[in-house]
């Protein structure tokens, strides 16, 4: 009882210091000085009408590459961690419960328009919100959808992989290409600009929402595909 | 050069490459990621030679634009000196890990690449959130490798892990968004210096450094890491702790840098706190991995203080910090794929790396290392440290810095002792390969050692004669000792012969008890045959520190010196039987003196470098006293004056038979010639209005009065020769403190008699130890029909040391007697005229127990101590004869020079017979008169009984019949019992029980700190959470 | 400081012989007086002679070895040394002995010269009795010279000189210029450290007759004990002379010489017959507890 | 109203904080860390909110022109993306371990993985 | 009192219950669902916010794919824990 207090006790301090940085927090009236530069040359620099798109692949596009290795370590080392690791004996089988038939019909009537809408949100990430991570996640739970419709279904080992190491690839291929014809590493002029506010436009960044879209929905696929793995002993 | 953004993209490339490979290819995985790694490595060697050519640091930008807008990427010197250590750590790691690797398939190679691709881009980055990225994946891949180990309480390491890397990503976003809203910008360049004051900005870069101290795993809230260190594959746990720790340690750098000096102190105190609070904690660790945990935990801590003390350190800083950095990481490295191959976890299961010499040399560099000792670049590194924080007057500081290294000394170096001495049922791992590792990092530690030596303006210590000659004896280890032992005694003649004419009489003196004298011992080692590998370079390494010790001209080459000849001795006394707790203790004494001197020469030098050594006698006068006092100190460690002299007995009595008399003869001169360098120097010093010289003199008398009543009641012949040492030591440092020109010439007379005799009588006790397989004299007794030569060796060395008139050692009474009339100290003169006769005692004990008495039935048939030990007695039974007989040849030189030193010349010298104010001593007519007398009457007795037999044994006591036991005939054991029961008080071991007291203080206090860490993943995040709110509560009242 | 002339051997062997008749009457006389306090008639005055002839005469065909052997050697050698090293008679040119060899620092550490050659003969000889002897013989007298060193060294800085003949020379002119008065801190530690390591009552356990048979000499006897009685009776002569010169005035004639000795020498005699025998560390404490305080206050005074 | 939102996220934050540190078994510990993860992304985000301002998306109704004055600071949003996303990574390697310490102790109770201690 | 404010402060409200929910609750499960409704709060709170890609984001991995993940492995614990 006295370890739930003490621990109250620390935490109350700390909220302390998360409250004087409330108190001492007034919302800027005027875009700072990055913001400023980032609205007003997101269209001649980019050409993406989705500014937060913008940032995200071409400025910070270190961050988004860091980004898509965290997720592709963790399925490694999410596979690594289960792989060895079977089901004891006596545990296995497919403990689910026998998909029903609403759920089937409805995965197979659902899948294409998860689909479509995955790949939608993943090609128009630099006009609409969205983007790669958004995109990435509704395919995943698309495959998600199927794997609860049909649990002894088994995706294809290699082309998960296929796609995910390609998909990287090709994103820091494209860092490189940037650096060594456009400006810098992951430089989205390597392509024309285009027409603002058409689907092709903004350089290279609709090619990389749809890499980012495919390994994460990828990656996603992978974690899942070892979770369940783990089932057939 | 290429850009260096390309580091990261073949570290990426690769690593989403691995997963196109098939899963059967796991070789070619290997070598695609040994590949990588070793691209990687190469660009990062050629940016560093390029940087450190002098270009400017580099800027890359990324996405085409400016950096505020865009994550740009620095590549200068200091990045690019931890890029390369990182990815060569990385490569070395690899393959040491190469079986864990291929079995758990290419995804853990792919994770290997990440992990050091991310270390490069923490190193690099100068974007805040970019580095928040990097610094998850390292916490990612670092919790996903810590499953590589066989071990399986890895999980619960790894999981454990990950608590804290979420707590520490909370704080870390908290602090870079609030920071963001109030600087506008995410690049760290723009973060403006800031107090420490706790609103908007302070508070926020609070968070952000407080979350990278947790990643440097600070001592009170560290329970996680020790586990990953402990669980860990020892192969990935070297990434963890040197190249994780180097890139998180430039990490920190750039906040600080950023956040502005206010944050200093921070830094240095968490730094502290750790390195001292790790050190303690892991005096009471048994598993070596989780002992390197805590080594590691604490070097961090201490480099986290010097980043701390940057803004003194001015351009020094990269110099000190880098030496310091790479010492951790090469060393700790190594050590960790050591571990790979001893199989059990045992401390003293690294006996198993006996089997392989190259290992046990890696083994004591990455120790040496460690701690800072000479020829590595710690060395250089902490003298640099040593000399700025004593010119800003920031004592208390260095204080704690020496004291944590000297802790971190204990418990390595008994891990050492452990290593040696111990036996093991585990044999070592067979891989070629893992081997292969450990010694690359040797050679890595080597070249380090040489280039830091060049870079430091005060002289490399790898171009100096006498190193390179040690470093020569390493070479030579396959060849005969005998070989080996002609070519050391050559050396040592050579470099003798050198210098001789060209130093002054006193060094002279000095250089010829301790070169040629040396030489002189070594002949004994002629006796051993075989290889006797590991004992001509620890030799060697003490003979170049002694040899350098007479080169010095500053202080950096004196104590320079002062620490290889430490090294070297101590490796020489370990090699004795049963000396590893005595080795330890000299060890731990002698570092403690060691860092005393540091100390003392730093405060004197105030800034200077090189400060010469003649110098000194220019120190201002408000710090003079404190110099003396500290010089004073760290040299009457190596003298064992009372007080810090229990390591003595130990170390000389537990070393083999030649290395006994060279420790004792020899090395106990290095304090004496400190002591004279000091007090030419510095002259009569006084603190507080206590006037220091006097002490030396009361602190003199005391060890000689102390030293020789313990001597009496010895049973151990070695031991008894060892406290009369410090007896000897005492009157020695009594002559020097009398600061007058005759107690200088005693000190001299003391020098050269104290190492004739004591090699002489070390080795005669040495060759009846070889012949007797004893060192306690109440086993032995009536050898003198045995071993004649050894008893007249003995005898003519007691003759000399107890001052009877006709040899030598009454020159050095009849010139005390002389130099006590001229000065006014009196008290201490009473202890001195105490310890006169009884050393008489102890001699008396020590020829009558081993020669005189009643022969034991074992020692019937042993024969003569072997003629290598007798060579050198004989020459120096010759030597002290000679002196006796014409004491001037040798003295005449040193007194003119002491003339010209004090200014008087109170000996006049009419030939062989000399005058002082109050009487004469004229050597030649007392040896003439004594021996006309003693030839006459020995005529006489021969004239009535020249046909005498000898008689057999027991025609004495026994009357003929032999005595059921016949051993207990001899009279030794508890020989000086009266004497025991009338000065029975002086034996209480108070210094011992002192001694003891602090060390039992510290592991007590270790055995309880360590319970901290109770194992429990909860209670480490909550450990984390109580130290950054303390911190932040200590922080705040600090600005308040 | 006078060098040597060839002629100093006749007068030192005269000096000697002198000296050696004195000292065997005077104990062999002293050994009367004590008998005669205890109620005994007491040896005939010429004993010592007739032991002396005595054990010459006896031949002996052994010995326990080379040290045993060169043990009284060394013993008489360290008594007629310490005897010749000192001058004897004070202003005589002829009883200078061999004093230009050394000064007081030679005679203080020549007494161990003896000591150590009787332990090592003694040890050698294989009887424990014998070994117990020299180490009590050994223990004791590490804390019976103590007061005598300060002694030394209080006179040696009062007189600015560790020359024998000077000292004397600065305590002529009547009795009231010796040490006895000008020093008497000095003189009566030297005194502890004279009646301790005079071998009498009470601090003679080294060779207490009943206790163990006569102690190191266990083991001697003809030629070996003759050597060894003839140093008997020089020896305490010797170290008499030794105080004489330092402490009472020395002596400017044989007369004066005979007397002073006797004098003093009955001073350790009177002691020693009215006390019992002290343990070695009795004897040790009492040295402790009386000798070297004072010894400790004459070198503080001066 | 960002200060508002500032209150609820770390409010958030701390009862996340409070849920992990006193609850033992794993599973509930692993979910207050989603629920501070969440916490500290509501935080980033009301942070970089502006008042009376929209999305920061440049189209019909935004043109490029006034964006300056019209959208609120997008840098924020983009490092929640990021920062959900690396939540998200390690929470799924916690709940991997999670399952493999079930599997090793066949318990989920903190304490009973202490063997590596002192 | 704007509609803009009310409309975070019930969404707040809604946040904090679910989180003492998700804290109190005995069951495991109860907390895995609170947390997921929690999430789906904060991605209308982001809406408010002006953050639609965060909103979205929030939304698909936030409450859709955490939950699931914890409803996977509490379902393969609870199963094995009953053998």
């Amino acid at each position: 009882m006295i370890r739930n207090a003490l621990i109250g006790l620390m935490l109350f301090i700390l909220g302390s210091a998360f409250l004087t940085l409330t108190m001492g927090f007034e919302p800027a009236t005027e875009l700072n000085r990055t913001a400023a530069y980032y609205a007003t040359h997101a269209q001649e620099e980019v050409g993406a009408q989705n500014v937060v798109t913008a940032v995200l692949i071409t400025w910070r596009g270190l961050d988004t590459l860091g980004e898509v290795t965290v997720l592709f370590l963790t399925a490694a080392i999410v596979s690594l961690v289960l792989s060895r690791s079977k089901a004891p004996k006596g545990a296995s089988g497919s403990g689910f419960l026998p998909s029903g038939e609403l759920l089937t019909t409805g995965t197979k009537m659902l899948l294409p328009l998860i689909a479509l809408l995955g790949a939608y949100v993943m090609a128009n990430g630099h006009l609409t919100p969205g983007g790669g991570f958004q995109g990435g996640a509704i395919l995943a739970s698309g495959a998600l959808l199927m794997l609860l419709a049909d649990p002894s279904r088994r995706f294809g080992h290699k082309i998960i992989h296929r796609v995910e190491s390609a998909s990287g690839l090709a994103f820091v291929g494209l860092g490189l290409l940037g650096m060594l014809f456009a400006g810098g590493f992951l430089d989205n002029k390597l392509l024309p600009l285009g027409q603002f506010g058409a689907l092709f436009s903004a350089g290279i960044i609709p090619i990389v929402s749809v890499l980012i879209g495919l390994k994460v929905g990828a990656e996603f696929a992978s974690i899942l595909e070892s979770l369940e793995e783990t089932e057939d002993a | 050069m290429v850009s260096s953004i390309l580091i990261l993209a073949i570290g990426l490339g690769t690593a989403f490459g691995l997963g196109l490979l098939n899963r059967r290819r796991a070789v070619l995985a290997l070598g695609l990621t040994l590949g990588a790694l070793g691209l990687m490595a190469a660009m990062a060697v050629g940016w560093l030679i390029v940087l450190a050519q002098g270009a400017a640091p580099v800027e890359i930008y990324t996405a085409g634009a400016e950096p505020p807008f865009a994550i740009n990427l620095r590549m200068g010197l200091m990045e690019a000196g931890a890029i390369t250590l990182i990815t060569l750590t990385g490569l070395l790691a690899v393959l040491a890990l190469r079986t864990a690797l291929t079995r758990m398939g290419r995804g853990s190679m792919a994770v290997v690449l990440v992990l050091i691709m991310a270390l490069s881009g923490l190193v690099m980055t100068r974007d805040v959130f970019n580095l928040f990225v990097f610094l998850e994946l390292m916490a990612i891949s670092t919790g996903g490798l810590a499953l590589l180990s066989k071990d399986i309480r890895a999980i619960a390491a790894g999981f454990k892990y990950l608590i804290i890397s979420q707590l520490v990503t909370i704080l870390l976003l908290v602090g870079i968004i609030f920071t963001y809203h109030a600087t506008g910008s995410l690049n760290i360049d723009d973060i403006p210096e800031t107090a420490m004051g706790f609103s908007g900005l302070g508070l926020a870069l609070f968070l952000i450094l407080i979350a990278v101290v947790l990643e440097l795993k600070p001592f009170p809230a560290n329970g996680w890491a020790l586990d990953v260190y402990t669980a860990a594959h020892p192969g990935f746990s070297a990434v963890f702790s040197a190249a994780s720790g180097t890139a998180m340690l430039v990490v920190a750098d750039k906040l600080v840098k950023a956040a502005g000096p206010d944050w200093f102190a921070m830094f240095t105190l968490l730094g502290l706190i750790s390195f001292i609070g790790a050190n303690i904690v892991a005096l009471r660790q048994d598993n070596d991995r989780r002992l390197l945990g805590y080594s590691s935990v604490g070097q961090l801590g201490l480099l986290l203080a010097v980043i701390g003390q940057q803004d003194v350190l001015g351009e020094g800083y990269l110099y000190v910090a880098g030496g310091l950095v790479l010492s951790h990481a090469v060393a700790k490295a190594g050590l960790f794929w050591m571990s790979i191959m001893v199989k059990a976890r045992g401390l003293s299961d690294w006996a198993a790396i006996r089997v392989r010499p190259p290992l046990v040399i890696a083994f004591a560099t990455f120790l040496a290392m460690l701690t800072g000792l000479p020829p590595f670049p710690g060395f250089y590194a902490k003298w640099e440290l040593a000399q700025v924080l004593a010119t800003t007057d920031r004592l208390p500081i260095l204080a704690a810095i020496l004291i944590g290294t000297l802790i971190e000394a204990v418990y390595l170096f008994r891990w050492f002792g452990m290593a040696m001495k111990r036996e093991t049922d585990t044999p070592l791992g067979p891989k070629q390969i893992d081997c292969m590792v450990v010694l690359i990092t040797l050679a890595a530690a080597f070249g380090l050692g040489a280039l830091w030596g060049d870079l430091s303006e005060n002289g490399n210590l790898f171009a100096t004669v006498p190193m390179l000659a040690a470093l020569f004896f390493l070479a030579l280890e396959p060849m005969p000792a005998k070989l080996k032992n002609g070519l050391a005694i050559m050396a040592l003649v050579y470099w003798f012969a050198a210098h001789a004419g060209v130093y002054d009489p006193m060094r002279l003196i000095f250089l010829l008890v301790m070169i040629l004298g040396g030489a002189v011992i070594l002949l004994a080692s002629f006796n051993e045959d075989g290889r006797r590998v590991g004992f001509y370079p620890p030799a060697m390494l003490m003979y170049a520190g002694l040899a350098l010790l007479l080169e010095a001209q500053s202080t950096f080459e004196f104590f320079a010196a002062w620490e290889v000849m430490t090294l070297g001795s101590y490796f020489l006394i370990l090699r004795g039987k049963q000396s590893e707790p005595h080795a330890l203790s000299y060890m731990i004494f002698s570092l403690g003196g060691a860092f005393v001197l540091l100390s003392g020469f730093a405060l004197a030098a105030d800034g200077v470098t090189p400060f010469p050594l003649s110098a000194l006698s220019l120190v201002p006068e408000q710090v003079a006293p404190w110099v003396f006092a500290l010089l004073a100190v760290g040299f009457m460690t190596k003298t064992a004056s009372v007080g810090v002299h229990i390591w003595l007995p130990g170390a000389h009595a537990e070393a083999e038979t030649d290395v006994s008399p060279m420790v004792s003869g020899i090395l106990l001169k290095a304090g004496l010639y400190g002591l004279v360098v000091l007090l030419l120097a510095m002259g009569r010093q006084s603190l507080h209005g206590v006037d220091l010289v006097n002490v030396l003199a009361w602190i003199g008398a005391i060890s000689a009065f102390v030293g020789a009543v313990l001597a009496v009641f010895q049973e151990d012949a070695k031991r008894l020769l060892a406290y009369s040492s410090i007896s000897q030591m005492g009157y020695a440092l009594f002559g020097l403190a009398l600061m007058n020109h005759l107690g200088w010439l005693l000190a001299v007379m003391f020098v050269i008699n104290h190492y004739v005799y004591k090699s002489m009588l070390f080795l005669a006790v040495g060759g009846v130890y070889k012949r007797t397989h004893t060192k306690l004299m109440y086993k032995m007794g009536g050898l003198i029909t045995l071993m004649p030569f050894t008893f007249v060796s003995v005898l003519v060395g007691i003759i000399a040391m107890s001052g009877v008139p006709p040899l030598s050692g009454f020159g050095g009474r009849w010139i005390f007697y002389n130099a006590i009339l001229e000065t006014d100290l009196r008290l201490p003169l009473v202890l001195i005229f105490m310890s006169g006769p009884v050393g008489f005692l102890y001699l008396f004990r020590l020829i009558h127990t081993i020669f005189l008495g009643q022969l034991k039935d074992e020692n019937h048939q042993i024969k003569e101590a072997p003629i290598w030990l007798l060579v050198p007695q004989m020459i120096f039974v010759a030597f002290l004869i000679g002196f006796a007989i014409v004491p001037g040849l040798v003295l005449q030189r040193v007194d003119r020079f002491l003339g010209t030193v004090f200014g008087d010349q109170p000996l006049i010298w009419h030939g062989r017979a000399v005058e002082s104010a109050f009487g004469n001593w004229n050597p030649v007519a007392i040896m003439v008169v004594i021996v006309v007398i003693f030839v006459t009457l020995f005529g006489i007795l021969i004239a009535k009984n020249h046909d005498a037999v000898k008689v057999k044994q027991f025609n004495i006591v026994f009357s003929a019949e032999r005595p059921y036991r016949p051993e207990t005939t001899h009279f030794a054991w508890n020989f000086f019992a009266p004497y025991r029961r009338a000065m029975g008080f002086m034996e209480m071991p108070l210094v011992t029980r002192f001694w003891g007291g602090v060390s039992e203080a510290l592991s007590g206090t270790a055995e309880f700190t360590r319970k901290l860490y109770s194992g429990n993943g909860q209670t480490y995040a909550v450990q984390v959470i109580l130290f950054v709110v303390t911190v932040y509560l200590i922080a705040l009242g600090g600005v308040a | 400081m006078s060098s040597f002339h060839w002629v100093q051997i006749p007068y030192a062997l005269l000096t000697l012989f002198i000296v050696l008749n004195y000292g065997l009457i005077m104990t062999a006389v002293v050994q009367k007086i004590a008998a005669r306090v205890g109620g005994r008639h007491g040896i005939p005055f010429w004993q010592n002679y007739i032991d002396l002839v005595k054990n010459f005469a006896q031949r002996s065909k052994i010995t326990h070895g080379v040290m045993f052997y060169l043990g009284p050697v060394f013993r008489l050698a360290g008594g007629v040394g310490l005897l010749l090293f000192v001058p004897t008679i004070y202003g005589s040119t002829w009883a200078q002995n061999f004093s230009f060899a050394g000064d007081l620092v030679l005679a203080l550490y020549f007494v161990f010269f003896g000591t150590l050659g009787m332990a090592l003969g003694a040890g050698e000889s294989g009887h424990p009795h014998a070994a117990i002897g020299v180490s009590r013989g050994l223990a004791q007298v590490t804390m019976a010279e103590l007061p005598l060193a300060l002694a030394v060294y209080a006179i040696a800085v009062q007189y600015h000189t560790l020359n024998i003949t000077e000292i004397v020379a600065a305590q002529q002119g009547g009795l009231f210029h010796w040490t006895l008065f000008t020093n008497p801190l000095a003189t009566v530690a030297a005194m502890f450290a004279f009646v301790g390591t005079m071998m009498r009552p009470p601090f003679d356990v080294v060779l207490a007759p009943q206790e163990i048979p006569i102690g190191p000499p266990t083991e001697y006897h003809s030629a070996y004990l003759a050597l060894m009685q003839t140093n008997r009776a020089i020896f305490p002569v010797a170290k008499t002379v030794i105080y004489m010169n330092l402490f009472f005035g020395g002596a400017s004639s044989w007369g004066e010489f005979a007397i002073k000795v006797f004098a003093l020498y009955m001073v350790s005699a009177f002691i020693g017959v009215v006390h019992p025998r002290f343990r070695v560390e009795q004897s040790i404490r009492f040295f402790m507890k009386w000798g070297v305080p004072v010894g400790v206050l004459a070198i503080l005074m001066v | 109203m960002a200060q508002v939102s500032l209150l609820i996220g770390f409010t958030l934050i701390l009862l996340g904080l409070y849920g992990a540190l006193t609850n033992r078994d794993i599973l509930r510990m692993i979910v207050s860390f989603t629920i501070a993860d969440a916490g500290v992304n509501v935080v980033l985000v009301s942070v970089g909110y502006m008042a009376h301002r929209t999305a920061p998306i440049l189209d019909s109704a935004v043109p490029a022109g006034q964006a300056a004055a019209r959208i609120i600071d997008p840098v924020p949003q983009v490092l929640v993306l990021t920062a959900i996303v690396i939540g998200l990574g390690v929470t799924a390697l916690m709940l991997a371990y999670a399952y493999r310490l079930f599997r090793l102790r066949g318990s989920l109770d903190i304490s009973q993985f202490m063997d590596l201690k002192w | 009192m704007t509609l803009l404010m009310l409309a975070t402060l019930l969404c707040g409200a809604g946040m904090i219950g679910a989180a003492l929910v998700a804290l109190l609750t005995r069951q495991t499960a109860t907390a895995v669902l609170a947390a997921g409704l929690l999430s789906l709060f904060a991605s209308v709170l982001f809406v408010l916010l002006a953050a639609p890609d965060v909103a979205m984001t929030e939304a698909a991995i936030g409450s859709g794919l955490t939950t699931f993940l914890f409803f996977y492995v509490l379902g393969r614990i609870r199963r094995e824990d009953k053998k």
